[in-house]
């Protein structure tokens, strides 16, 4: 008891964990494949949620873990180099321990709403990072949802991340149809070229489906008004919202949308939810 | 109900320290604040706004998380040890009692925090009424009484002339008096009927303070609407950024961590911070608050509106702080009337 | 009872060694700093050097961090007024460190923690000698516990 | 002090309603007597709410860039001290003086509330006049006669610029102060004179009152950075830490930010809200300065660049130890 480590636990304190391996998908993105030191998965989670990770000495920041809970032995975190975190993550190596807490948010509803639903992914970019968790489950339990179609695009085919995923393994899978996108002609592509929401709208879905949309914020907002232009109404859309976070159990006051907190509330919100809250985001 | 003399409090102080940390409120160089008794303390119990309001000694403006140390591919996480020293704030007024309870509720819903849980247990806390109370309060507005305990208090006191009378709120409280016994003697009948002529001398007092009517109930707009109000572009413009409002507010809460690289190893820690700096919000994809007037708009709106929302209380107590410590003047009685929140 | 007083009769014997970081600027001053190794001048090797690309480079911030993660005393070493690589550089290092070394001896900093001298490419003697010197005044001042961070770890 | 509140109207409104400016930048009353606040008039119709009396204590001028942002032409009141705040910002290039029209108050000093509320007379405050070195106060209780000097603001009992440095138009006549100071550098002398280990007692308990509030780096006329270093977390440039050395950091680097630059106005003392007296430090860089490189002038000059982006061959050099010795 002397040594302070009592048996409860500090929600602001990382576990350690190992990078296991790392997967280089495009220039600056990279999936971790990340395990406790003693073999195993950190925690349980749901697809959507986040967690923490820990760079001492340079900092904190929260990813969507991308790995389906169904994986049972590590998680994935898919992540882009854009800021001082990330920068250091990109340039360590496998085998360095990191710190990892969590799982934090709430999650896409696989288990009531979109049970038995046919479901439409629309990602951008590295937007895909949140929704491969959940069309990996998906895919793990194939009986319990109906057609499902995915609408992915990145600025050029080398942005395109996730390759195995989305050129082999669910193309494979039953009722399901890959639609990829790229926002710019080039050489070798002979796949769809034009920005998600337009291709989005081009595709004309049914509208008797739950879309689940997730990337970058303009793209986000143009792809619910293509949505709404199809037809769907807002209960039928899901998005994942993204803001500043320190402490991820809201408390830390920074990430709040209006009454709402991005890191306990979110990140996955309805967009009939998301209409109640002040533009802020 | 108990009471003890004004010249034998400086015997309270020296049993009370034998147990506790004992923190009174002093005048150091004209600023009176929450600080370690000492023998030559200058104890103030005239002044009702401390300098800082207490909640540092709950929410500390830095506190270590753990310390950590990377050695090559290795990282060890080593937490601290925990500070088990009992404390006791003597003086703390109503509004602060119930600050500490607005933060609780933040920091006590699940998951707990834990470090702020633990200072929460280890502090007594004896509160004082206010029976003078000055032009910038308006705890009224919140229904707070200056002259009742707050949940939370664990011995409410009121300072009559020279007497300090003494009435027990919890187990810790009544633990703390038997351990007292001998110093505190019974109010006596006449004792209460003074207690209750200055009961009823406050309301006429309150009544007249200029910040009487502010009654943010009135505040009947939707939160969107709110939020949309052009009202914001006005009084945000003198809004100098700084974060004095926040700082010495009892109920702001918001923090941040960093690491401390130290060479050989390094430590985390979690510090204030304020939602009116720029960089509160920035990410490295950019800013959702690039101007003050946002920054500004969220302070006032999660003090009036968000919390309220997810509490059914509202995140401000009227200590008046604000009101004395902002450099241009600018505080949350202004916005609560350009809101509408007023008694006219 | 034993072990632990003559533990502590160790640590106390334990020599303080100070440290020094000294700012010099490249194109006289580290050059200096050159000639002095290779013409083996002695000069302390606690010594830890950092080029600038002029001594009108060296923040105040770099100094209090020097200060604050480990140094014992700064150096700030730069062209003779006059011979700047830039012409006018140092001509503003001379104004501006002369504030910000009295500002520091206000703050209550002792003056010899903080030297800054004029060093040319040539002057291997002086920068051996001006080195001496510092980490002489250094040792007799003791181990810089004004600025330290406390949560700095030796 | 009423003649002067009219007359601010009058220009304000001569000013406004024949677009020579398209704001005014002044003070309006806030909740009590003692208390006058930063306002921002474009409206003829809201000019009955400018005033001009004894707590108009702020330096408004460094409202000027955001304001500039916004609309071309602003009128603003500006005191003595306001003034040099102001000729500095357009010395920094954050302030094009083209588009601004100062109206100069010459100032007999503002009058600290806190002070009055240490000897209780705020209580049933109806009004305040000033006339010299005196203020009346006019209460509840009866009329009052105090003399100024004492409830003056630190900063305005030793004032040396009651009057404007600079304006388009001045209103009221120039005032000269009584300023009996023997010494400008009292104070800081008084402290030089500690030894080392007494001043850094003395400072390492000043700052350690400090909160980070940042209030005295916002609420000063040259601390005008877009990005402030003290908002960059990068790893290792600037710490939120409440340790002594995040502390010591903080307040040498602030002070040495505006060596040169500092105008002396006090603002950053008065609105510590730990109180620390953070103008010290300005004011022994400040003495140094004019020791070393003759008479202080910023704020006084905008033709000539601060002391410290400047120099002179023959400047003293402290440095020099061992001439030649190659």
């Amino acid at each position: 008891m002397s040594c302070g480590c009592n048996d409860y636990i500090d929600p602001l304190i990382p576990q350690i964990a190992v990078i296991k391996s790392i997967r280089t998908d495009t220039k600056d993105v990279s999936t971790f494949i990340v395990e406790k030191p003693e073999g195993g998965k950190c925690f349980d989670f749901k697809p959507g949620q986040c967690a923490m990770v820990s760079v001492p000495p340079i900092g904190e920041a929260i990813f969507s873990i991308t790995s389906s809970p169904t994986e049972k032995n590590f998680m994935e975190f898919s992540i882009k180099r854009c800021g001082k975190v990330t920068e250091y993550l990109h340039n360590l190596e496998v085998d360095t321990e990191i710190g990892v807490r969590g799982p934090y948010g709430n999650n896409f509803p696989v288990n009531d709403e979109l049970i038995g639903k046919d479901l439409l992914f629309i990602a951008g970019g590295i937007g895909l990072a949140p929704l491969r968790s959940v069309i990996n489950y998906v895919m793990d339990n194939r009986d319990a949802y109906g057609k499902v179609d995915i609408v992915y695009g990145a600025r050029t085919s080398g942005d395109l991340v996730h390759r195995n995923d989305i050129f082999k393994n669910w193309p494979a899978s039953v009722n399901t149809n890959v639609h990829l996108t790229v926002d710019r002609e080039e050489d070798g592509w002979d796949g769809n070229v034009g920005f998600v929401p337009n291709y989005v709208k081009e595709l004309k879905f049914e509208t008797n489906k739950v879309a689940l949309v997730c990337g970058p914020p303009i793209m986000i907002k143009y792809v619910l008004l293509a949505l709404e232009e199809l037809g769907f109404s807002k209960d039928q859309v899901y998005t994942t919202l993204e803001l500043k976070m320190k402490c991820g159990i809201g408390k830390c006051g920074r990430c709040n949308i209006g009454d709402k907190y991005v890191c306990k509330d979110g990140p996955v919100f309805r967009c009939d939810e998301i209409k109640q809250l002040p533009d802020e985001y | 109900m108990k009471k003890i003399t004004l010249d034998k409090l400086s015997e309270l102080y020296i049993r009370i320290s034998q147990e506790y940390d004992l923190f009174v409120p002093s005048d150091e160089e004209g600023v009176v604040s929450f600080t370690p008794w000492k023998d030559d303390s200058n104890v103030d119990f005239d002044v009702l706004k401390t300098n800082l309001s207490p909640k540092s000694f709950i929410f500390p403006q830095c506190e270590t998380l753990f310390n950590f140390k990377s050695e090559g591919k290795k990282l060890s996480i080593e937490r601290l040890k925990n500070d088990e020293n009992k404390f006791l704030i003597f003086g703390v007024r109503p509004c602060d009692v119930k600050a500490f309870h607005l933060l609780d509720n933040v920091f006590l819903r699940e998951p707990m925090d834990r470090l702020y849980e633990e200072k929460r247990n280890r502090g007594t806390i004896i509160s004082m009424g206010c029976i003078e109370p000055e032009d910038t309060c308006f705890c009224n507005s919140f229904n707070i009484d200056p002259l009742c305990a707050q949940k939370g208090v664990d011995v409410f006191t009121l300072k009559i002339k020279n007497n300090i009378f003494w009435k027990v709120e919890t187990q810790k409280g009544r633990d703390l008096t038997v351990m007292l016994s001998g110093l505190l003697e019974e109010a006596s009948e006449d004792d209460l009927k003074e207690i209750e002529l200055v009961k009823e001398s406050l309301n006429s007092k309150l009544e007249e303070l200029p910040y009487f009517n502010i009654d943010p109930q009135k505040i009947d707009r939707s939160l969107i609407e709110l939020f949309e109000s052009n009202v914001w572009d006005e009084i945000s413009k003198s809004c100098l950024g700084c974060g004095s409002c926040t700082y010495v507010c009892p109920t702001c809460h918001c923090y941040d961590i960093q690491d401390y690289d130290g060479g050989k190893g390094g430590e985390r820690f979690r510090c204030w911070d304020s939602c009116m700096y720029s960089d509160f919000t920035l990410m490295a994809h950019g800013n959702p608050r690039t101007t003050q007037k946002e920054r500004f708009r969220q302070r006032f709106m999660h003090k009036l509106v968000y919390y309220p929302n997810n509490f059914n209380e509202y995140a401000c107590v009227g200590c008046g702080r604000c009101v004395e410590k902002c450099p241009v003047n600018m505080n949350i009685v202004k916005v609560i009337r350009e809101l509408g929140g007023e008694n006219k | 009872m034993f072990l632990e007083s003559k533990e502590e009769v160790i640590i106390e014997k334990e020599e303080f060694k100070p440290l020094i970081v000294a700012f010099c600027c490249n194109w006289c001053s580290y050059a200096g700093a050159d000639l002095a190794g290779t013409s083996r001048q002695n000069y302390p090797a606690n010594i830890r050097i950092i080029k600038v690309p002029c001594s009108c480079r060296v923040n105040p911030n770099f100094v209090l961090r020097a200060f604050q993660n480990g140094a014992d005393g700064v150096v700030i070493a730069g062209c003779h007024p006059g011979d700047c690589h830039y012409s006018t550089g140092n001509y503003f290092t001379r104004r501006r460190l002369t504030i910000f070394t009295n500002l520091l001896d206000y703050i209550g900093i002792e003056r010899e923690r903080l030297k800054v001298d004029w060093i040319s490419a040539a002057e291997a003697n002086k920068f051996a000698s001006v080195m001496n010197e510092v980490l002489e005044k250094v040792h007799k001042l003791g181990p810089n516990r004004k600025l330290r961070d406390v949560r700095w770890k030796r | 002090m009423e003649e002067i509140t009219l007359k601010t109207r009058e220009i304000a409104y001569k000013d406004l309603s024949t677009g020579k400016v398209d704001r005014v930048i002044g003070f309006a009353k806030g909740d009590f007597i003692y208390e006058s606040n930063p306002t921002f008039i474009s409206d003829i119709d809201e000019l009955d709410a400018l005033v001009w009396d004894s707590f108009c204590v702020n330096n408004l001028s460094k409202y000027l860039i955001n304001e500039l942002k916004d609309v071309k032409k602003i009128g603003i009141f500006l005191k003595g001290c306001d003034s040099l705040g102001f000729n500095q910002l357009v010395q920094d290039n954050k302030v094009d003086s083209d588009n601004v029209l100062v109206y100069g108050v010459p100032c007999e000093g503002m009058v600290d509330p806190n002070k009055l509320k240490k000897d209780n007379l705020l209580k049933g405050l109806i009004d305040i006049k000033r006339s010299g070195e005196k203020i009346l106060l006019i209460t509840k209780q009866g009329d009052k006669e105090l003399k100024a000097k004492e409830y003056e603001y630190d900063k305005c009992i030793n004032c040396k610029h009651p009057n404007p440095v600079v304006y388009s138009e001045l209103l009221g006549d120039y005032i000269t102060r009584n300023n009996n100071v023997v010494d400008d550098f009292q104070e800081i002398k008084e402290i030089e004179a500690m030894n080392s280990e007494e001043r850094f007692d003395y400072w390492s308990k000043q700052f350690s009152k400090c909160i980070r509030c940042y209030a005295c780096r916002n609420i000063c006329p040259v601390c005008s950075c877009d990005k402030c270093i003290f908002e960059n977390y990068e790893p290792g440039i600037s710490g939120k830490g409440k340790v002594d050395s995040e502390d010591q950091f903080f307040h040498i680097i602030r002070a040495y930010h505006v060596a040169g630059r500092c105008v002396d106005c006090g603002e950053c003392s008065r609105v510590c809200p730990e109180g620390i007296s953070i103008d010290k430090l300005n004011r022994k860089i400040i003495k140094d300065i004019t020791e070393i490189y003759g008479e202080y002038d910023a704020g006084l000059n905008t033709s000539k660049s601060s002391v410290l982006v400047n120099y002179e061959l023959e400047d003293f050099d402290p440095f020099e130890s061992i001439k030649g010795g190659k």
